[in-house]
Parts: structure tokens; C-alpha cells; sequence
């Protein structure tokens, strides 16, 4: 069951399927996206609290 | 009675109230016209989503200073101090603007419609259709008006036109069904429901909200 | 004797910031109430808070009246592309027995048809004024109501507002004009 | 709020985990869909997403019933700091999905219902942040934003029925997200630890972002001084 699906690095970013087609792009843009996106919000609420902790002091 | 009878004499006095919108709805149907060939196939195809976001648009116009005339010159806080309830003075106030835009625009809506697509019973089935929606539309846009009383129309366009997305759906299926000969009655109906609940709800909501601005 | 309104420890804020609070007042009928404050102390808040539009963060208020509160506040409430028959119509005050002793008082008699834009700042607040000296209620809460005012008609005001006190009425009011009758004088 | 300060690290770690666990696991070890390839992984991210995306604007609803209804502070506070997460994880859902569509369907966009309905969403959650952040005096945009809350939670479950029934029509049914092919067990997994470690992920910023609107609003308390 934890057997890993592709071989090498390489392979994993490209993702070919079975169709002959690499959908290695839309899957990692996706997790590009993702992971921007939840990590500036996490920074941005961070250095935001920060500043106004720094103003009330 | 008499608050309706002074609504209607502020809003006749005042013609860019009434008659502008009117007449935007008249440029609109005389423009979409000239942005598509002129056969009478695409004319009628088109012509039932330009008449429905032409409505859509011209009563979020024409709503658009339904309450923040009367709140910047002081009468909407003689309103507010009065004994009489609010939500039914703003349900009258609505209902009088429907009555002076709203049908006018219906019976010229449905009057186009005979004229785009050569059918009088399509016009004739039209019209109450027209009637009800505009009326919904007018309630609807109030309210969004009513949050962005100081703050602009855009405001509360932009808060109010996704709640009338559905709106925009059924009428678009009332279109099919008269084409087809389908449960016409039905979709009346449903948007009769859907007014008598809107009727009594939105100047609830609304009497709240211009509490709050007045506070 | 009931007071008209009856205010206790009435405090009110804006964004967390307190306006004003612990403000206790009665008001008898018959009898006048002068708030007196700086700019920006809440005066305005206070009179709207008595007519009911504002709410108290804190604190009781109670009003005993049966009959609608007369109410002058700084916007004068009538609306500027009618004349002044129409107007008064949307007050409801055209058909008032007392409503042409006012108008020739304030010389506005022959000049019913003209438009409120084309009048004065003066004549305009003397047109919101009448809702005032028509009214039919028992608690009168003016707000500044001598804005604009020449001597003439805040002499007019004055006797007037000391004829409803002796008819058991009861007022509330700021101004920063002194208006000469007996009152008593709240400050914040 | 002292509570929520303690248990933050452990929520934050704890989902970080699971969710970047998940996340491998439908990426590298689950198997090839047999229809869509290999774009299918996508769903680990996606799903999550959009499931959050609803139920924020649910918890936002309660929210400020119970601000309207108790004039509980808090509660209008939690609605304020909810709305512009709602519309990032909205964001996600759109853009996630719309690639998605690329391989898939052959084109990043379809007027699908739920597309449709999740793009509403989004505009919705921008509303409500303009709308708030319009108004000078706080109290007043609290109520309003509340009172719009209501209101389109009535509307949303309105949104979503009409606009399937929009859309059935007009659309062949081939393309529409609900048809997905049956999910194996094996997939399945990863795509539930995935969402739990979404959700605890999201619920960590609405922390953060609750913090922030408090500290903001209450800045003139002593107790927000001291513990600043």
C-alpha cells in the first residue's frame, strides 16, 4: 500500500499518466498556489499583529 | 394612504428620479439592437437577457438614492421619530417607486418584446413576469442601498447582485418555458411566492439598518 | 407630578471612546432644560438620544408622552426641489388653523409657489421652524434652532416657546445663542 | 483567548503534519486514476478547499446570528476575521479547480454550477470585507455586515439549487464535478487526513486573524496592554 509511484525525482515532477500526457505542470502549479497562498496569509497575519502589538506599546 | 400619496408627490416633482431611468431602459432596448446584424433570428435570441439585465440595471439606477436623499436633508429622522412604523413607510416608499419606474418599464419592456419578436402573446406573458421581477428587483436593490446608504451605489450593487443571481435563472427559464409551451403559470407563481415573502422581510430588514445609520 | 423624561446615569460611545457618561436629568412638565457643553461633547447625541434615534450604551431613559416628540434638529427636513405648499403638505401642516399667522409673521405668505432651493439659509430654517410652532406634542427638543435666525424671529421663538411652557409642555434644547426665558441648564 | 494562545503550536503542528502527510501520500504513493491520470492528485488539494470554503461561510453565519441575536462582540469579531480567509480558500477552490479543468475537460473554464456558485461565493466574501471596512464607526459595521451575513446564508443553498438547475440544462452532464468517478478506499485516505489537516491549517489562521481583529478593536483595554 506505501509502495511509492514513480521511480525518480524527475518522474515525479513530470507526472506522465497513462495517456501519454505530463500532468506533472498542473499539479505542482496547484500546489504552488496552495501553499502561497496559506503561507503569505500566515505571515501577513503574523507581521500584521506584530505591528499593531508594536504600536499599542 | 398618505404616506404613499406624499411619496408619490415627492417622487413625480422630482423627473430625473422617475423619468431617467425610464429612459435609460428606452436607450438600452434601442441600442442592443445596433450592436448585433440585424436578422430577426439573433435579434430575438438575444433579446430576452438584454431585457432582464436592462430591468437589473435600470432599477439598481433608479433605486440608487431611494433613502439618501431623504436621510441628507432630515426627513428620513422625522420618519424614524414618528409613531408610525418605519418598515411600513419604507415598504410604501418602495412600492410607490415601483409603481412610477417599475411598471412603466414592464409595459415598454413587453411592448419591445412584441416588437422584436412579431409575437403579441409572448408580450402579453411577458408583461407580468416583467411586473413581479421588477418589483423583487426594486426590494432587493433597496436594501443594498439601505447598507451603503453614505457610501455609494457600487457598494451596494456589488453586495446585492449576487443575492440575485437565482432571480436571474428563473427568469432565464421562464423564457424557455413560454417558448416551449411549458408550466408558465407555474414560474408566475414561484416569483409571486418569492415577491410575497421579500415583500414583508426586505423593509423589515431595511427599517433596521436605517435605525442603525440614523444612530 | 410624573416627569416628561426621566434620564439616569446615561452614557453613551463611539468606537469604544466614551462621549459622554453619568448623565441623570428629569424634566418636569412645564419646564425647560438648557444642555450647555463645548463642541463635541455630545449634545447633539443626547437631544437624538431623547427623541429615540440614538440608543444609550448605558443607562435608563424613560419618556412619558403618548403624543409623537417635536423635533428641530441641525438638518432642517425639507426638501429642496419643492415649493413650500408642497412641503408643507409633506409635513402635514397645510391644513393648520394657526398655519397663516406663521407665515405672515415670517412675511412667506405670497411666496408659497417658489421652490426651497431659490430661498435663504434663513428663510429655509424658518420653513423647518414651523414644524415646531404647529407641532401638537408634549415634548419639544430643539437643536440649535437659532442658526441662521435674525433677532426679529429669535424674539418670535422665544415668545413662543414660553407660551407652550405655560401650557404644560416640556422642552429640551441647545443653543449657543442665550435664549431669554427660564430654564434649567444641563452641562456635559 | 489565553486558552486558544496555549493550544495554538500543538493545532498548528498537529494539522501541519497531517496535512503535509496527506498530501504526499495522495501525491506520490496512491495510485494513477485509471480515467483522469495522474491530474487527479489534484483533488488532495482542491477538495479541501472548497469544503472549507462552505462551511466558513456556515461558521460565519452562526457567527453573527449570535452576535445579532446576544450582542456578543466576540462573535462579530470571529465574522470580520473569517471573511477574507473565506475568500482566500475560495481563491483556492477557483484556481485549483480551473486547473484542474485544463487537463481534464479541456478548458479552465466551464459554466458548471458548482464553479459557478463557488465564484459567487467568492464575490460575496469581498462584499462583505468592503462593506465593513466602509463604515467609521464600528458598531454600525458590525451590524450591517451581520445582517448580510444573514441574508446570504438564506441566499447560498438558494444560489447553489438554482444554479444546478441552470446548469443541467444547458450543460451536458458529462462535465460536471459531481459525476466523479467512483473513489477507491486507497484514494479516499489521504483525501480525508488531507481535509482534517486543511481544516486544522485554517483554523490556525482564523486564530491568528481573530487575534488581530480583537487586538484591533479592543486596543484601548488595559488587558489587551498587558498582554501585548
Amino acid at each position: 500500500m506505501f509502495d511509492i509511484e514513480f521511480n525518480s525525482l524527475a518522474e515525479a515532477l513530470l507526472m506522465q499518466s497513462q495517456n501519454g500526457q505530463n500532468h506533472g505542470i498542473y499539479v505542482w502549479s496547484v500546489i504552488l498556489i496552495v501553499t502561497l497562498c496559506i503561507s503569505i496569509s500566515f505571515i501577513f497575519y503574523k507581521y500584521k499583529i506584530k505591528e499593531i502589538s508594536k504600536k499599542i506599546k | 394612504m398618505e404616506v404613499i400619496k406624499f411619496e408619490f408627490l415627492k417622487l413625480l416633482k422630482k423627473s430625473r428620479g422617475w423619468l431617467g431611468p425610464i429612459l435609460v431602459f428606452v436607450l438600452i432596448m434601442i441600442a442592443y439592437p445596433l450592436t448585433v446584424e440585424v436578422s430577426d433570428i439573433e435579434l430575438s435570441q438575444s433579446f430576452f437577457s438584454i431585457l432582464w439585465i436592462a430591468a437589473l440595471l435600470v432599477t439598481m439606477l433608479a433605486t440608487e438614492d431611494i433613502f439618501l436623499e431623504d436621510f441628507n436633508d432630515g426627513v428620513l429622522e422625522q420618519y424614524a421619530i414618528l409613531q408610525k412604523s418605519l418598515s411600513f413607510i419604507i415598504g410604501s416608499k418602495v412600492f410607490v417607486y415601483w409603481l412610477v419606474i417599475g411598471v412603466p418599464i414592464s409595459i415598454i419592456g413587453s411592448i419591445f418584446c412584441i416588437g422584436t419578436t412579431n409575437q403579441s402573446a409572448l408580450g402579453y406573458q411577458i408583461l407580468p413576469i416583467l411586473l413581479v421581477s421588477t418589483y423583487i428587483f426594486m426590494n432587493v436593490f433597496s436594501f443594498g442601498n439601505a447598507l451603503s446608504l453614505t457610501k455609494g451605489s457600487v457598494l451596494g450593487t456589488l453586495v446585492t447582485l449576487p443575492l440575485l443571481l437565482p432571480l436571474l435563472i428563473i427568469l432565464g427559464k421562464v423564457v424557455i418555458a413560454i417558448n416551449f409551451d411549458l408550466n408558465y403559470l407555474g414560474f408566475l407563481f414561484l416569483l409571486l411566492g418569492i415577491l410575497s415573502i421579500i415583500i414583508i422581510i426586505i423593509p423589515m430588514i431595511i427599517s433596521y439598518i436605517i435605525r442603525a445609520h440614523l444612530e | 407630578m410624573n416627569p416628561l423624561v426621566k434620564a439616569q446615569n446615561l452614557s453613551y460611545k463611539i468606537n469604544d471612546k466614551k462621549l459622554f457618561q453619568g448623565i441623570s436629568f428629569e424634566l418636569l412638565k412645564g419646564k425647560a432644560l438648557h444642555i450647555q457643553g463645548e463642541n463635541g461633547s455630545g449634545k447633539t447625541t443626547l437631544l437624538r438620544m431623547v427623541c429615540g434615534l440614538t440608543k444609550p450604551s448605558k443607562g435608563n431613559l424613560i419618556i412619558k408622552t403618548d403624543k409623537e416628540v417635536c423635533f428641530i434638529g441641525h438638518k432642517n427636513a425639507i426638501k429642496q426641489y419643492l415649493n413650500i405648499e408642497d412641503n408643507l403638505a409633506l409635513m402635514n401642516l397645510n391644513n393648520h388653523q394657526d398655519l397663516q399667522k406663521y407665515l405672515s409673521i415670517f412675511n412667506l405668505e405670497k411666496s408659497l409657489d417658489i421652490n426651497i432651493a431659490n430661498l435663504s439659509f434663513g428663510q429655509q430654517k424658518k420653513i423647518s421652524l414651523l414644524r415646531l410652532f404647529l407641532n401638537s406634542s408634549d415634548l419639544i427638543i430643539l437643536d440649535e434652532p437659532c442658526v441662521g435666525l435674525d433677532t426679529n424671529s429669535q424674539e418670535i421663538l422665544v415668545d413662543f416657546l414660553k407660551k407652550e411652557l405655560a401650557n404644560g409642555k416640556g422642552i429640551i434644547y441647545s443653543s449657543h445663542i442665550l435664549l431669554d426665558f427660564d430654564a434649567d441648564s444641563l452641562g456635559i | 483567548m489565553f486558552q486558544v494562545n496555549r493550544a495554538y503550536p500543538y493545532i498548528f503542528y498537529l494539522s501541519l503534519i497531517t496535512y503535509l502527510f496527506s498530501i504526499f501520500w495522495g501525491l506520490f504513493v496512491t495510485p494513477e486514476d485509471f480515467v483522469q491520470g495522474n491530474s487527479y492528485r489534484i483533488i488532495y488539494l482542491h477538495v479541501p478547499a472548497s469544503f472549507i470554503s462552505q462551511s466558513l461561510y456556515l461558521a460565519m453565519a452562526i457567527a453573527s446570528a449570535v452576535y445579532l441575536i446576544w450582542k456578543v462582540k466576540l462573535s462579530v469579531y470571529l465574522v470580520r476575521s473569517i471573511a477574507p480567509i473565506g475568500a482566500v480558500t475560495t481563491f483556492i477552490a477557483l484556481t485549483s479547480g480551473s486547473i484542474w479543468g485544463i487537463p481534464t475537460w479541456g478548458t479552465w473554464w466551464v459554466w458548471d454550477a458548482r464553479i459557478v456558485s463557488t465564484l459567487i461565493l467568492f464575490i460575496m466574501y469581498l462584499g462583505l470585507i468592503s462593506l465593513h471596512d466602509s463604515f467609521n464607526n464600528n458598531e454600525k459595521a458590525d451590524k450591517f455586515l451581520s445582517i448580510l451575513v444573514l441574508v446570504g446564508s438564506v441566499n447560498i443553498p438558494i444560489i447553489k439549487m438554482s444554479v444546478e438547475w441552470w446548469s443541467t440544462l444547458h450543460q451536458p452532464a458529462s462535465i460536471t464535478l459531481s459525476e466523479k468517478p467512483a473513489i477507491d478506499l486507497v484514494m479516499l485516505y489521504p483525501l480525508f487526513g488531507s481535509i482534517i489537516g486543511f481544516t486544522g491549517l485554517i483554523a490556525c489562521l482564523v486564530i491568528l486573524s481573530s487575534k488581530l481583529q480583537i487586538i484591533k478593536r479592543e486596543k484601548n483595554k488595559s488587558w489587551v496592554k498587558d498582554y501585548v
